[in-house]
């Protein structure tokens, strides 16, 4: 998937950011110098898709960063990983602009704070709304909201 | 400044409203017609697109892709595909290629037909430019259902190829279609580019410019107009693009003119590409789907190995892509839709303070959405 | 106008009261005047929508009655049997009254205007003044049913419709007035009698044949003239690509967005009604009203009932053929925003306007006057009527198309600063 | 700027500001005019055609549908012995995306034994999407896309059909579909003589065969759901109330076999249908599922009684 000499440059040029450098896996912290890097040095001047996935069996949070370059090319992964419980990663929105709604939207549905984002509220929800749907372990109630709705 | 006191006025455009395109609200800080600052409010035709995919087998969400961008499910379903089989390493035959290709580009001009039919129609036109899209529109519907049989949920991608092959009837209806499409072109663009209102509508309206439009993560004509070449058909070739001769139209303001411009260009791109293919579909081998696939049963059954991959196509609004992971059993671990109309609405914002209300369903009809896809 | 032969003159009573003849008149003229409105109203529907159909490839309405032309009565059935919604915080008297205040000043101005040879309901002298005024005070209403509705779609729409209306009414009322200096008069009931003749001579030549051709819109003063009025009326009428306090796309339905069922309905008449009686003004005051091939050889053959018809029925087709262009308009072109609107009005219309006035002027004094009045410098108390007319024309017409070419020059000038987006 | 010099781009031309002053508008309106000259002369038949009237007067005016259209599932039945080609092999059930098909098996009279047949078919007409991924599945080809679109109705409840409003004979089909039915007519019919040979009596045989043919009449469905009549003043029709209770006991009965679409299972075996193994979370919660939809069905019973 990944563009080798990207990912090996970026690898090599921030040696200490990644927490598994084969996978291209960031520590939270180093995420904005990382996209910076990847934004400034590599050309990846496009944010294309921000993706959150539940990993349940160990218990964390994986953001997926999709990166392209107006130039061409595959589309370059990194991603970094935080606690189900306490989700939180840095923003990466002064970094790529386009990076607002796709947060929200991680924010939304997968309960991930973005530390650093200038409007983080439910996007697609209603804002009273509990719980993140798109978390493995949200219980799937069939049609509840039609007309369950009020009981339980 | 005024000498006088004015109070803002506040406005919801939507969730009800004749140019959001669907259940879409914006709210929207007036001074006078001028606009202050406006917000996108999305979620009002939100589904859940994802979490039904991800409790569904592979096969099984081929029709609900469908229903995200449901003016081009023909696209749709070509990202969905290209995702699985790069997930699970399926082969796609030569003609299946060129048969997924030749409904992308028949997508590409009904796409941008009644795109630019409704833009104009947000402008204030009674329905004309959009009747004129609608009557080709209708055309292409007739072709996918010969091949499909539906016009507009079409269904006929699958995992290495697609579901049938073109009918006997469908070549024919197709050269007809052909050779009526210039005139169309032509006609379309007489009765719009030079007309003096639509221009002075749209020039030096909603401009984004050239070294911003990136880092917006806008693509497709909305990047395009901004003078970006970029265009996944070529940055990362999928399918038969890679033999396929276009040009990328760009435009040099970034202004609504520019996107209209760059749309009438890309038809006649699409045009270009479909003759391209038409000369060279009898010739091609494989079938219409890899036959170890062939077997619906094998569709259903289908197992990718654990992993993840990201597919994009160049769909008619912008970058279409599709992340799905794995986990070796028959339902995608965690399934992701990049859709080109909610992405491309993040600089909605900024593009619009300053205009007037009249320049904000201009602008947004420029950016060509479709709540499916929003909302998701 | 010994000519004229007024309406209310026909029904004369013998032995009835002075003043129960004249009632009973102004109520047969006011209903016929009324039912035809609705009727003409009705058919401009149907004529619109059939027409734009085609102009799209369809067919448009063509269900009820032969072609579909009842439509716009079961249109209007339906309108009568919805339900009549005032918003609860609507302002109850000023919702309910504003459909009446948009619709009345309209079926005033329809008295005035003269329909035909000897058909015109009121002759008043100062006829154009009269539509002025009246046809300014529909904007009330307008407003009345922005305010009232408390919704800020139709509160923008009617801060809309007034400043349109006030923008337009200025350049509308000059290119009238170039005319009222060419007749002489604001009598609306006259202007067509001296339309008669040849076109651009009228009746100066003598021995030219009466073709009823001689309208004002053959002279360069009336063209000019002509096309801001018709530009005017495009506006004041609220019709493409002047609808803009009604932008369906923008503003859901301007002032109108909170009106259902019947006063909707009152709207859409007025609407329609204001469009065709501005069409026929235009007919009246630059295409010859009701002048027209044949209508004073019927007169002089001593037909005159026969004269009157045909000439009503000149009047109405040409009404009518002003009507079918602003639905060709419609078809093809969307609206202007508002800001282009107003520059549109005060930058283009009303310099040309004036400019007109000042050709007006120079016609009257080039046809009309003597030397002595040009102090002995134009020596053209020699020249027959037609040569003086044919040297007017000449010189309104370079001073026309000068002014024209002018104001399009200084108008290319390049557009305001763009907005951009912030990096 | 540096995209004029790259290679297949084009920079779009923004037109040229001398022929404004109007001269735009009114070749516009040109073009509008040629289209109203157009639109009285010849329809718009052949897709070069770009003016002329495309519409078509729909009631009166039908275009052909092609052979692939799809719209709606309908059940095949055999014209001669009126035998239906379903198994009940639960395929259609589990890969239906939107879960609108419930089937039970029947059983043999005498022995109680599974037989290749069904009991009941129900589908649900308002929630089915035509994807037609039911007929791709379907090993007996015995479950078809009908072409018949006209099936809207006043209320919901006629659009839950049950077997006879499903069935179709296969002439119907093949009038529809006949270079389909043609590859797909020697396997079909073969596979029908095997499952026929393990159904007894009128197992199998399709109810249908009283009702008017359905090939005559394509909103057959619906007038079979409803017979006599719409239910008048929103008192449900006792068939329909019927038709509702039964649903939710097969999808209660169904509910924890066939939570999980099992890959390859194959044609169900005698016995209850067993799916793969079942997710001990997910049997429980299509339970409950099961019961909140069984609930609603009541809860809108009483209202529509109130």
């Amino acid at each position: 998937m990944s563009d080798q000499p990207a990912a090996v440059r970026l690898t090599a040029a921030l040696p200490a950011a990644w927490r598994d450098a084969a996978r291209l896996e960031a520590h939270a912290a180093d995420l904005p110098a990382v996209a910076r890097f990847v934004r400034d040095r590599l050309g990846y001047a496009m944010l294309t898709n921000l993706t959150a996935v539940d990993d349940l069996a160990r218990g964390e949070i994986e953001v997926v960063y999709h990166v392209v370059s107006p130039a061409g090319g595959a589309p370059l992964a990194f991603r970094a990983r935080t606690p189900r419980a306490a989700a939180r990663l840095p923003s990466l929105v002064a970094c790529w602009p386009g990076a607002e709604l796709q947060e929200r939207e991680a924010y939304d549905l997968f309960g991930v704070t973005f530390d650093g984002h200038p409007d983080l509220r439910r996007i697609y929800l209603w804002d009273d709304f509990v719980g993140h749907p798109m978390r493995r372990d949200f219980p799937r109630q069939g049609d509840k909201y039609i007309a369950g709705a009020g009981e339980e | 400044m005024s000498a006088h006191e004015s109070q803002l006025l506040q406005v919801n455009i939507g969730p009800q409203h004749p140019s959001t395109h669907g259940v879409f609200r914006m709210e929207v800080t007036l001074d006078g017609e001028t606009v202050v600052a406006l917000r996108p409010v999305f979620g009002y035709l939100h589904r859940n697109h994802e979490q039904l995919a991800e409790a569904s087998s592979y096969i099984q969400t081929m029709p609900y892709t469908d229903r995200l961008d449901y003016f081009n499910s023909m696209t749709s379903n070509y990202g969905y595909a290209l995702a699985v089989e790069r997930l699970a390493g399926i082969e796609v035959p030569q003609r299946a290629s060129y048969i997924r290709a030749l409904m992308s580009e028949l997508t590409r001009i009904l796409n941008h037909a009644t795109a630019i039919g409704f833009m104009i129609n947000d402008m204030g036109a009674w329905h004309t430019a959009l009747q004129f899209g609608m009557r080709e529109r209708e055309k292409i519907l007739d072709l996918f259902e010969m091949a499909s049989g539906a016009r507009m949920m079409c269904n006929y991608f699958r995992f290495g190829g697609v579901v049938r092959d073109l009918p006997p009837e469908f070549l024919p209806y197709f050269d007809q279609l052909m050779r009526g499409l210039p005139a169309f072109f032509d006609e379309f663009e007489q009765l719009l580019r030079d007309n003096e209102i639509i221009v002075a509508r749209s020039s030096g309206i909603g401009i984004l410019p050239r070294d911003v439009a990136a880092g917006y993560s806008v693509t497709g004509p909305v990047l395009r107009g901004s003078g970006v070449p970029y265009d996944i058909r070529r940055a990362e070739p999928y399918g038969i693009y890679g033999e396929l001769a276009f040009d990328i139209p760009v435009g040099s303001v970034g202004d609504v003119y520019d996107r209209t411009l760059v749309r009438f260009a890309e038809m006649r791109q699409s045009y270009r590409i479909l003759q391209q293919i038409r000369e060279r579909l009898p010739d091609t081998g494989g079938g219409h789907i890899n036959p170890a696939l062939a077997n619906f049963g094998k569709q259903k059954a289908l197992r990718p190995p654990a992993g993840e991959a990201y597919a994009r196509v160049e769909s008619p609004k912008g970058e279409l892509g599709f992340y799905l992971v794995s986990d070796g059993s028959t339902q995608p671990y965690r399934y992701k839709v990049r859709a080109p109309s909610f992405i491309n609405l993040t600089p909605l914002g900024a593009m619009c303070r300053g205009h007037l209300l009249a320049d904000v369903v201009v602008i947004l009809g420029s950016i060509d959405i479709v709540m499916g896809e929003v909302d998701r | 106008m010994n000519r004229t032969i007024v309406i209310s003159q026909i029904l004369v009573i013998e032995q009835a009261p002075g003043w129960l003849v004249a009632a009973l008149n102004h109520a047969i003229i006011a209903g016929v005047l009324l039912i035809g409105g609705a009727i003409t109203m009705m058919l401009q529907v149907w004529v619109e929508r059939r027409l734009i159909a085609r102009m799209q490839d369809r067919l448009g309405p063509n269900r009820v009655g032969p072609e579909g032309i009842l439509q716009s009565i079961a249109d209007g059935i339906k309108m009568f049997t919805k339900e009549d919604i005032i918003p609860r915080a609507a302002d109850r008297w000023v919702h309910l009254l504003a459909p009446i205040v948009a619709l009345a000043p309209i079926a005033m101005m329809l008295a005035v205007l003269p329909w035909g040879r000897g058909l015109v309901a009121v002759d008043l002298e100062v006829g154009v003044l009269y539509i002025a005024a009246v046809s300014s005070i529909s904007g009330v209403g307008l407003m009345m049913a922005g305010w009232g509705s408390r919704n800020t779609f139709a509160l923008l729409g009617a801060m809309r419709s007034i400043a349109q209306l006030i923008a337009y009414e200025i350049p509308l009322i000059i290119a009238l007035l170039g005319i009222v200096l060419l007749t002489g008069g604001m009598s609306l009931a006259r202007m067509p009698e001296l339309q008669a003749g040849i076109p651009l001579f009228g009746s100066s030549i003598p021995g030219a044949p009466d073709l009823g051709l001689g309208w004002f819109i053959f002279t360069p003063v009336g063209l000019l003239g002509g096309i801001i009025f018709f530009i005017c009326a495009l506006a004041e009428g609220e019709r493409t690509p002047f609808d803009i306090p009604e932008a369906d796309s923008e503003i859901v339905a301007g002032y109108m967005t909170e009106y259902s069922g019947m006063k909707f309905a009152v709207f859409y008449i007025a609407q329609y009604l204001l469009n065709f009686a501005l069409a026929v003004l235009s007919a009246v005051v630059f295409l010859g009203g009701w002048q027209g091939p044949g209508v004073a050889w019927l007169a002089d053959a001593g037909l005159g009932a026969a004269a009157s018809l045909l000439s009503l029925l000149w009047l109405l087709l040409k009404a009518w053929g002003l009507f079918m262009l602003m639905v060709v308009i419609r078809a093809a072109v969307p609206r202007l925003r508002v800001d282009q609107l107003m520059s549109f009005a005060w930058k283009y219309l009303l310099p040309l306007a004036l400019v007109n006035v000042a050709s007006a002027a120079l016609w009257v004094g080039l046809t009309e006057w003597s030397s002595i009045e040009w102090g002995n410098l134009l020596p053209v108390d020699g020249l027959a009527p037609w040569q003086r007319i044919g040297v007017a024309a000449l010189v309104t017409a370079v001073i026309n198309l000068g002014a024209t070419r002018w104001v399009l020059r200084i108008n290319r000038a390049p557009a305001a600063a763009p907005v951009v987006v912030p990096a | 700027m540096s995209s004029e010099q790259q290679p297949g781009v084009i920079v779009v031309d923004r037109g040229h500001p001398a022929t404004r002053d109007g001269r735009g508008l009114v070749r516009g309106i040109g073009v509008v005019l040629r289209h109203l000259r157009d639109a009285f002369g010849p329809r718009l038949e052949r897709p070069e055609q770009t003016s002329g009237v495309f519409t078509v007067q729909y009631p009166e005016e039908r275009t052909p549908l092609p052979e692939a259209s799809r719209n709606l599932p309908i059940l095949l039945f055999d014209d001669d012995s009126g035998h239906e080609l379903c198994t009940s092999c639960y395929q259609c059930e589990r890969i239906c995306p939107p879960q609108v098909i419930h089937i039970t098996q029947a059983r043999d009279p005498a022995s109680g034994k599974a037989v290749p047949a069904i009991d009941e078919f129900i589908l649900e007409y308002d929630a089915c999407m035509s994807c037609g991924l039911c007929a791709e599945v379907c090993p007996f080809d015995a479950i078809k896309m009908d072409h018949a679109f006209e099936l809207s109705t006043a209320t919901r409840d006629p659009l839950t059909v049950d077997r006879v409003g499903l069935a179709r004979p296969v002439s119907y089909y093949a009038q529809l579909a006949p270079q389909a039915w043609a590859e797909a007519r020697d396997g079909a019919m073969k596979k029908l003589q095997g499952s026929r040979r393990r159904r007894t009596g009128t197992v199998g045989m399709t109810p249908a065969r009283a009702a008017p043919a359905p090939a005559d009449a394509p909103a057959a469905p619906i007038a079979d759901a409803a017979p006599a009549g719409e239910p008048a003043g929103g008192e449900p029709v006792p068939a329909s109330d019927a038709k509702a209770a039964r649903l939710a006991a097969i999808r209660a009965r169904n509910a924890a076999a066939t939570d999980a679409p099992a890959p390859d299972a194959a044609p169900a075996p005698a016995g209850e249908p067993v799916g793969g193994e079942p997710m001990p979370a997910g049997d429980a919660k299509a339970a409950r599922l099961a019961a909140i939809r069984a609930r609603n069905a009541a809860r809108q019973r009483e209202g529509g009684d109130a």
